[in-house]
């Protein structure tokens, strides 16, 4: 397992560089404009200089390598000093290696990135958790009674659940809930600090609506994967012989056929963490809840180079890791396969 | 070796089911998804009203009529009218077109990608890695934003290329289909896998049948039942990639009115003319629904398992 | 946790401190409702616009003190990415960092002149300004203090200079500080600005929310290059205006809380301001008039119908302002024919001219074809008005010679067509001048109130016989300066385009500048010249050359409406709408004044709330 | 003897798609106590189906157990509900299937799945049921037993697989083992193995077997008489000397006949031609006739029923239902 | 039975066929399946030799590395003195219409989205000049060769027994007249009455066009029935052949005395009384074979010299050939 393992991460090493030149270059060739949304009262020779402060003037090759290094050299470093203390840059050194800024802030992309990660990782797991929790027992159900009305009616349902896409159920749900009933805001306050019973309700209220939106939609995707792959496993031998020994339903159901029919599912749901950290866009857009999905959009429409690559790039690293998690999962779940 | 030995007469005796062709069978097998059948028949009757609807409903999609600004379905306007006074029922059926169109081509090319891929990974050995770590590769890209720097990148490129209308369609269809081909490849990659190891074509090669006619005659035609669920959910997914594409403001020109297109056009209107979103809403959701729908039925109905139960 | 202790902390000091008394509080709130009258069966013969001026002095015993009004919430739906302005430049920035720095002096919403942090604003009268307008002196409030108490003097002044006009920082203001030869601190309240040349409008640097004053001691290591890495300074900047930065997230959200040393010591109301970023406009609409989660909200550009709606909900009020922005058509006077390669709309001293623009016979038809009430009733309600002018304020610069395009007269322009022998000779339908077909591309950046326009002016130019090819560029490509792009709206690659410009602020010069021949866009300039319709006239370059030599207002008022005059009768620029902003605020908000010469925060601390 | 199981008229069915399966139609037989009953037949026999709906573990719909009684020590199996059907699998009534590869669970332990019965039936502790379990494996001759409960089916070879599945169904000491076809998918040296172990177990242990086997040799070497099995119905029962001394059905006829003998090279086979019965028609008719080379009218329009014969060897019964005497090569009953 | 000559059509001479096996953080080999592992045995014209063995021997790989569709290891397959390992692809197509096969699972070896007329087509669309006309009557005569009706060529495999389906199977190898046929297993996933019905039809075809084939089968009764000589194979090595009277009724290796002792013979009288070897333990792996002898781990009779050296492979009489250091 082990050796699987390095044998993996070694390979991720060539994935990445390739990945990290496609992005570098895609984003170096698009037509977008960093000072291209100021006023047209900015004349254009100061927009001139500003494209030069932020770095545009040099050649893509040195910015890439500049950029790598930073990914890789200097920002570790300063994460390291943030968690432990240590004084790893010398601030007042005028030499001291410049972090990755964005465009748009002037400020370091990882700080922006870190801050942004409390509200999309609670929402988003928050949906994931809810997701999974819903749609693992209604996957059994459904399986296990297979063609009822049940399965009928949950196979309807999770089937609209992916079927509407979220933008469309998340309007309907402003317009009914926020702006018909108010009882839920339609902007998510990052700010807001849980301190207390009141501003828990209020941070509770603020996430029912994207939390409910994205549950809907992961707990569709996982619950007919759930079932499909509980019905691979119904009708194998093993349980008919778990039967055979006169072990109750729930036993041969629960213990016996589950157990066989969450390995994929678990492995479906390791690859789908990169997704949390990815952020929904949309549902971020449509509920106001500026997380990583709004900075990368935002990003995106301002031209902020600097934020759109080291965001793609890290979702990138995110996406290989699980990926290897995944497969580390299925050995571990699964006696049968031994990686070597 | 005109006469058949003597032990073989009673061979006449053999009798045969009702003739059923292999299709025939998997659309036995799929009329019994009530799902899939409904899915299918919704489908069929938006497809004819998208492509036929236009020559009975002749208004024009473009045409701005402010005095019939914001309203609700009228008889002049059955579906009611937009900001601009432009007939709903016009623009929803033109920009099915678009929708539809967009997520069949972009099926297409995302299957071809996939199966071509797969198939080479599956049957030469010699292809596997290089392409499955191009798969792997291409799994790792964050799609969505990349799609949406390519987009900003050829959008204008391609604009001056092909003229305004195709120009952007291929791009997003390209696009789309570039970037969704991975499962497909991985899955058909592991049917050539296994197909390779069937007996049918170990007699192939035993046969003396070149590579090329293997893989048309023998590898492909086997494959094509994960091919065919992937093509349902391919369509769906392109449908669905479309419109949020649109729906950030990143598909299609405003003045090219898909579904998506409409629905992010009319979220601002949703208290005044309600109507605006749902139709296109709708639209989207059935017309996805349906697709699953019939993914679902053709996964049951191809599923060798389930066969014959 | 820390926040809510500052502000009970400050709150507290605010009450002990602060003798009540009582306190006159001036509200004037327009309001503007803009109602389109729509009948069935006629067209829509006009735009009523119901403009109703409420000009209320309250005179209250009401005590306010610092921080009593709690919070006030603010949307900005494109949210701050920072708050220093000199490196964004964006308006919701700019807008964002005016509640925590100050200039010198702003705008009111009239666009007059107000005193800030200067005593009062310098004149020839007063002695402020030289009578060879060669300088500018400024004295200083006495007594004011940074909000980490320190003093503000004129070094702070110069040092903001410095730090703007160095060519490496990137600042996004440096226009305001060009042409300066020096600026020095005569004494800690008093700044003399020395121009390079007779400067007849000198109220540009250290003159509106573009070019607010900078604490020399937070920035002193930020001059230059360093000035982009200056991270904690620019989320934070130490100011004298009314609040302070607790928290800013970037693209997001921020919290100020009330200046403890503001100073003026019942200011302002607000104890703590939250501004909020995020969604989009018709989102942050429906937070002030629907839902009422906001008190404020800007930039609302949301078909009118739906804000009308939404206003009906009876929680808020529309405010618009108006400066001079104007979106408009431009005219090539250069043929942008794809043939001629690297030769297309380049000027080439006026041998390369457009085979039928050029004609200002054609010209004139298009603008009378177009219905500009029409467009600005479906497109901007309350944040347009119909303009025929390039120049459409402040109210004594706006000519008044032109207003008769405001009546759409397709039956005039075919007239007009006709007798010019511009006519359809093979029956398509298209007319044609010397055998060329009068069809014209049309391009401007994406964004559906443009694509609206082009619909409607399409359809209207197909009337007159003029066929229109659409087109519509990314923002970020049109309105970027890429020189390797064909998309700028400074190439100009198509017959005519169209977008919002205007005057930086309430001085024209600089914006009647744009237009003169030796501003001709073109490859030598990289395309970054702003006369982009590559017009000609010796008599606007005679009269610009004029102006620049004019101090008196009148006169110069004079100059900018003749040379509007002939730009717009010239028909190289068709004025379409004048542009203002709209923003919403809560009903219970009071002094909200919606000034669109600078910030809309301009002044905030006057803001209060009305009892419930 | 005693017997412990009578089943009487079991009828099962499959409602498909396709139309109605006609599956077991109609089969009687009993087991004694001890004893070893072979069932012989082709695929789509109805054998395994037989005994699978006895102890409802065929799946119910789309499966249909439309008639019939199991007396299983004086209670009807077929009556019970689920939970007391449950006591009786596994601990009273236990089963071996044919394919050790998957009949296991794969992600469990070998020791879990051993203990589970015991716990579940006998309500052992844990202690209690690793220790039955190691003697069980060790019973069935797996070595170093007590080091492979925490092994995963995969680490066992087929044959050792097929032990571990002896060993499970023998956990609880049932009365009554059910094999379906244990040796068919195991090399021939191995097949040995088992059925040397299943002999030594029935000694010790002494509990009946129903052995299901399309293999007439195996069946021939274990059992104490045999049944043949042919469309879903009984066609012919016999002690298992009668039976291969005497075969009186030509189904069974057939399928000695095609059977190679390792003793005799040079026979020609004789095969039966035609195909298997379509178990989508109602069995109106003998379900053999088709192929049957002694078919005559009667074959085609009623459908025989299992009745008792005159034995070649005394002692013996011998049941057949055939309308054909093939001895005689004459109509059994007149016409 | 088949006519013998001693003209030989097939030989086969040290014939290895190694699976390589990759570990390790770079995918090294670390060592190979050594499913074949040098067999060295002749085939005469006409008749019908047996493989037999238990699954894993090797067998199958044997059948399929003579057939060329592995890639042999090491040692020849000469078929009628054409070395066939040295040839290109091409030419090894050439050589293909001499020597068919017939395969073990009629499901899987007919392509299901073809249909049967097609499926016997394909060999004469491969070699033959024939125009569709020919080709149809040909298919339609092989069809009734092998006693299938010629109307159901346009139906597809799904819709024939399995009986039936192993019948197209052979109809398709006989289509381009080979000399000779690889049988691989072909009565295994047969019923007892179908496998008689297959036997008889590869019998009377032999006799009819003086075929030569290679009966690889785990079921001794049948390959004795079918077989003129019986070679048997152990873990990747033939480890006794000879004539199938000879073989079995003296079989000298004791491997093939094990197995043919577990063979149960369908007579209860017979059952009773006769003597088994019952071998302890499993095969070995393939992967890691033991020394020596190969089945010394479990031969019941092995002294330490098997466990050392790897027993010659000499004709004990005429035409009986072993592997075994014991026997003399």
């Amino acid at each position: 397992m082990v050796r699987f393992i390095i044998r993996r991460l070694l390979f991720a090493i060539p994935t990445l560089i390739v990945i990290s030149m496609v992005i570098f270059a895609i984003l170096d060739f698009a037509p977008g404009d960093p000072t291209g949304n100021l006023p047209l009262t900015v004349p254009q020779d100061v927009k001139e200089r500003i494209r030069e402060s932020l770095g545009l003037d040099q050649p893509t090759h040195i910015r890439y390598v500049r950029w790598l290094r930073q990914f890789f050299v200097v920002e570790p470093q300063y994460i390291i000093e943030d968690l432990t203390g240590l004084q790893l840059i010398n601030p007042e050194d005028p030499d001291a290696p410049v972090r990755i800024l964005s465009w748009q802030t002037r400020g370091p992309v990882f700080d922006l990135i870190f801050q942004r990660m409390p509200q999309t990782l609670l929402i988003l797991g928050l949906a994931y958790v809810f997701g999974a929790l819903l749609a693992i027992p209604v996957g059994v159900y459904s399986a296990y009674r297979q063609y009822s009305a049940f399965d009928n009616i949950g196979t309807f349902i999770t089937m609209v659940g992916y079927s509407v896409p979220t933008y469309f159920s998340g309007l309907l749900m402003i317009i009914i809930f926020s702006v018909q009933l108010k009882w839920f805001p339609s902007f998510y306050d990052t700010t807001l600090e849980v301190t207390n019973w009141e501003t828990f309700v209020q941070q509770v209220k603020q996430m029912i609506m994207p939390v409910t939106v994205l549950s809907f939609f992961n707990a569709a995707q996982v619950s007919r994967f759930m079932r499909s792959s509980m019905l691979d496993n119904l009708n194998l031998d093993y349980v008919r012989t778990a039967r055979s020994k006169g072990l109750n339903e729930r036993v041969v159901v629960l213990i016996h056929v589950l157990r066989n029919s969450l390995i994929p599912v678990i492995t479906l749901l390791a690859l789908q963490i990169p997704g949390i950290f990815g952020g929904a866009i949309i549902t971020e857009q449509i509920f106001k809840v500026n997380g990583l999905g709004q900075l990368l959009i935002t990003a995106i429409q301002g031209s902020d180079i600097p934020t759109v690559q080291t965001l793609t790039f890290i979702f990138a690293i995110l996406i290989v890791i699980f990926n290897l998690v995944a497969d580390v999962l299925y050995g571990i779940l699964d006696p049968r396969i031994r990686y070597d | 070796m005109a006469t058949a030995p003597a032990s073989l007469q009673v061979d006449e005796k053999f009798e045969l089911g009702e003739h059923r062709s292999l299709w025939g069978d998997v659309w036995l097998q799929f009329r019994k998804h009530k799902g899939a059948l409904f899915g299918m028949a919704i489908l069929i009757v938006f497809i004819l009203a998208i492509y036929l609807g236009p020559f009975l409903y002749t208004v024009d999609a473009a045409y701005i009529d402010p005095i019939v600004a914001n309203q609700g379905p009228t008889l002049a306007h059955p579906f009611g009218t937009d900001n601009l006074g432009r007939d709903m029922l016009a623009r929803m059926l033109s920009g099915g077109q678009i929708s539809l169109s967009v997520g069949f081509t972009a099926m297409l090319i995302s299957l071809s990608l996939g199966v071509t891929v797969g198939i080479l990974a599956g049957y030469f050995p010699i292809l596997d890695n290089p392409l499955m770590r191009l798969t792997d590769m291409f799994l790792a890209l964050p799609i969505l934003p990349l799609l949406l720097v390519i987009i900003m990148l050829f959008r204008d490129s391609l604009r001056t290329a092909f003229g305004p209308e195709t120009g952007i369609f291929l791009l997003i269809v390209t696009v789309i289909g570039a970037t969704s081909w991975m499962n497909t490849a991985r899955v058909v990659r592991g049917e050539v896998l296994s197909v390779k190891q069937q007996e049918y074509v170990t007699a192939a090669v035993s046969i003396g049948t070149v590579n090329r006619r293997i893989l048309v005659r023998h590898i492909f035609p086997n494959v094509l039942s994960p091919v065919m669920v992937a093509a349902a959910l391919g369509v769906a997914n392109a449908i669905i990639t479309e419109s949020a594409l649109s729906f950030l403001g990143l598909g299609f020109p405003s003045d090219y009115p898909t579904w998506g297109r409409l629905l992010f056009e009319g979220k601002d209107f949703i208290n005044l003319t309600p109507t605006r979103v749902v139709w296109p809403g709708v639209a989207i959701s059935l017309t996805v629904l349906c697709v699953n729908f019939i993914g679902d039925g053709l996964r049951d109905a191809l599923d060798p398992r389930l066969r014959g139960r | 946790m820390k926040k809510y202790l500052v502000l009970a902390m400050s709150a507290i000091a605010a009450i002990l401190l602060v003798a009540c008394q009582p306190q006159t509080v001036e509200v004037v709130q327009e309001v503007e409702v803009t109602r389109v009258v729509t009948e069935t069966e006629t067209v829509v013969e006009e735009v009523e616009v119901t403009r109703e001026v409420v000009e209320t002095v309250v005179e209250t015993e009401v005590v306010t003190t610092r921080g009593q009004g709690g919070r006030v919430t603010v949307i900005y739906w494109q949210a701050p990415s920072n708050l220093n302005p000199y490196l964004s430049g964006g308006t919701k920035e700019i807008d964002a960092s005016s509640v925590v720095i100050e200039p010198l002096a702003g705008y009111s919403e009239t666009g007059a002149l107000v005193p800030k942090l200067a005593a009062e604003i310098p004149t020839i009268e007063n002695g402020g300004v030289g009578e060879d307008l060669m300088s500018i002196t400024w004295t200083l409030k006495e007594g004011v203090v940074w909000s980490d108490g320190s003093p503000f003097t004129a070094e702070d002044v110069v040092f903001t200079y410095e730090y703007c006009s160095d060519p490496d920082a990137g600042c996004s203001s440096a226009n305001f500080y060009e042409g300066i030869a020096s600026v020095t601190a005569v004494d800690d309240l008093t700044v003399e600005v020395i121009f390079e040349e007779a400067t007849p409008y000198p109220y540009t640097p250290f003159v509106s929310a573009q070019a607010p004053i900078i604490q020399a001691a937070q920035f002193a290591d930020c001059l230059g290059a360093a000035a982009q890495e200056c991270t904690d300074q620019n989320f934070a900047p130490i100011g004298t205006g009314p609040f302070v930065v607790t928290e800013f997230r970037p693209n997001d959200a921020a919290l100020f809380v009330a200046n403890e040393n503001y100073r003026d010591p019942n200011k302002p109301f607000f104890g703590e301001v939250f501004w909020k970023g995020g969604g989009d406009a018709a989102a942050a609409a429906r937070a002030v008039l629907e839902t009422g989660e906001a008190d404020y909200a800007w930039n609302l550009q949301v078909e009118p119908e739906i804000l009308n709606q939404m206003v009906l909900a009876g929680r808020g009020t529309l405010v618009s302002g108006f400066a001079t922005n104007v979106e408009r058509i431009l005219v090539n006077q250069t043929n942008p024919d794809p043939a001629l390669g690297d030769d297309r709309s380049e000027y080439l001293d006026g041998n390369n001219p457009h085979p039928f623009l050029s004609d200002p016979v054609v010209r004139q038809a298009l603008s009378m074809a177009i219905d500009r009430a029409t467009l600005t009733a479906v497109g901007y309600g309350d944040a347009g008005r119909p303009t025929c002018n390039v120049v459409p304020g402040p109210a004594a610069f706006v000519s008044t010679a032109n207003d008769e395009c405001l009546t759409q007269d397709i039956e005039g322009a075919n007239a007009l067509l006709d007798e010019a022998g511009i006519v359809d000779t093979d029956g398509d339908g298209i007319r044609e001048k010397d055998g060329i077909p009068l069809v014209i591309l049309y391009q401007t950046s994406t964004n559906s109130v443009r694509q609206a326009t082009q619909a409607f002016i399409k359809q209207w130019w197909a009337e007159i016989g003029v066929e229109t090819e659409l087109r519509d560029i990314d923002a970020s490509v049109f309105f970027g300066g890429d020189p390797a792009s064909p998309d700028t709206y400074g190439k100009f690659y198509a017959d005519v385009e169209m977008y919002t410009n205007g005057s930086s602020g309430p001085d024209l010069q600089a914006y009647m500048g744009g237009w003169t021949t030796d501003q001709i866009s073109g490859a030598d300039n990289q395309w970054l010249s702003p006369n982009v319709p590559r017009w000609y006239n010796e008599d606007y370059d005679a009269l610009y050359l004029q102006m620049t030599q004019t101090a008196d207002l009148d006169e110069r008022a004079d100059l900018v409406k003749q040379m509007n005059d002939l730009i717009v009768q010239d028909y190289v620029i068709i004025p379409l709408i004048h542009r203002g902003s709209i923003s919403a605020h809560a009903n219970t908000l009071l002094g909200v004044r919606i000034n669109a010469w600078d910030s809309e925060m301009w002044n905030i601390a006057d803001w209060t709330r009305a009892e419930n | 003897m005693q017997k412990i199981l009578d089943v009487k008229g079991l009828k099962t069915r499959f409602h498909t798609q396709d139309g109605t399966v006609h599956a077991v139609n109609g089969v009687s037989f009993d087991v004694a106590e001890g004893e070893l009953l072979g069932v012989v037949g082709e695929s789509g026999s109805g054998k395994s189906v037989t005994m699978m709906s006895l102890l409802k573990l065929i799946p119910i719909p789309p499966g249909d157990i439309s008639s019939g009684t199991a007396e299983f020590n004086g209670a009807d199996l077929l009556q019970m509900k689920d939970e007391e059907i449950r006591d009786i699998r596994g601990s009273q009534i236990g089963f071996i299937f044919q394919d050790p590869m998957t009949s296991l669970n794969p992600v469990l332990s070998v020791g879990h799945q051993i203990m589970e019965p015991l716990r579940a039936h006998l309500g052992m502790s844990k202690e209690q049921a690793q220790a039955r379990a190691v003697e069980m494996l060790k019973l069935v001759g797996i070595p170093s037993a007590a080091d492979r409960l925490a092994d995963y089916p995969h680490q066992f070879s087929g044959g050792m697989r097929q032990r571990v599945m002896i060993a499970i169904a023998l956990a609880c000491t049932p009365q009554l083992l059910f094999a379906d076809e244990p040796t068919t998918a195991l090399d021939v040296t191995i097949q040995a193995q088992i059925l040397d172990l299943i002999k030594r177990l029935r000694k010790e242990l002494g509990m009946a077997i129903v052995w299901i086997s399309h293999d007439l040799g195996v069946v021939a070497g274990i059992a104490d008489r045999v049944m043949v099995m042919y469309g879903g119905q009984v066609v012919e029962r016999a002690d298992v000397k009668e039976l291969y001394a005497s075969p009186k059905h030509p189904y069974t006829l057939g399928l000695l006949g095609s059977l190679p003998r390792l003793d005799d090279a040079e026979t020609r086979l004789t095969s039966i031609d035609g195909r298997p019965p379509n178990l989508l028609r109602e069995p109106l008719s003998c379900p053999f006739a088709p192929r049957c080379q002694y078919a005559y009218d009667r074959c085609h329009k009623e459908n025989p029923a299992l009745e008792h014969v005159k034995a070649k060897l005394s002692g013996n019964t011998h049941e057949v239902a055939c309308w054909w005497d093939v001895e005689g090569d004459a109509p059994r009953y007149g016409s | 039975m088949a006519l013998n000559t001693n003209e030989v059509l097939l030989s086969v001479d040290n014939l290895k066929m190694h699976f390589p096996i990759y570990a390790g953080v770079f995918r090294r080999q670390v060592g190979a399946v050594k499913a074949v592992d040098g067999v060295t045995f002749d085939v005469y014209k006409g008749e019908t030799l047996g493989l037999v063995g238990e699954s894993g021997c090797g067998k199958s790989t044997t059948g399929r590395a003579i057939l060329q569709l592995y890639q042999p290891t090491d040692g020849t397959v000469a078929f009628k003195g054409t070395e066939l390992t040295d040839l290109t692809g091409s030419e090894m197509r050439k050589m293909r219409p001499n020597m068919q096969m017939i395969f073990q699972d009629p499901q899987a070896c007919l392509n299901p989205r073809m249909t049967v007329g097609s499926i016997i087509d394909e060999p004469l669309r491969e070699h033959s000049v024939a125009d569709a006309n020919e080709r149809r009557e040909r298919v339609n005569q092989l069809l009734e060769v092998v006693g299938l009706n010629p109307m159901h060529a346009n139906r597809y495999p799904h819709e024939f027994s399995g009986g039936q389906r192993q019948r197209i199977g052979i109809a398709r190898a006989l289509a381009l007249n080979p000399e000779f046929i690889l049988c691989d297993e072909p009565i295994a996933a047969l019923d007892v009455s179908i496998q008689a019905q297959v036997v008889n039809l590869l019998e009377d075809l032999q006799q009819e066009l003086g075929l030569t084939y290679l009966f690889i089968s785990h079921d001794l009764s049948m390959v004795r029935h079918i077989a003129d000589r019986v070679a048997v194979m152990y873990l990747g090595k033939i480890v006794e052949l000879a004539n199938q009277d000879v073989l079995y009724r003296e079989p000298l290796h004791p491997y093939t005395q094990a197995l043919l002792s577990a063979v149960p013979v369908p007579d209860p009288v017979l059952e009773e009384t006769r003597q088994r070897v019952i071998l302890q333990g499993d095969v070995p792996s393939p992967a890691n074979p033991p020394t020596g002898c190969r089945f010394h781990t479990r031969c019941p009779i092995a002294i330490e010299k098997c466990s050392q050296e790897d027993p010659v492979w000499r004709e004990f009489h005429n035409g009986h050939w072993v592997a075994c250091h014991l026997v003399d």
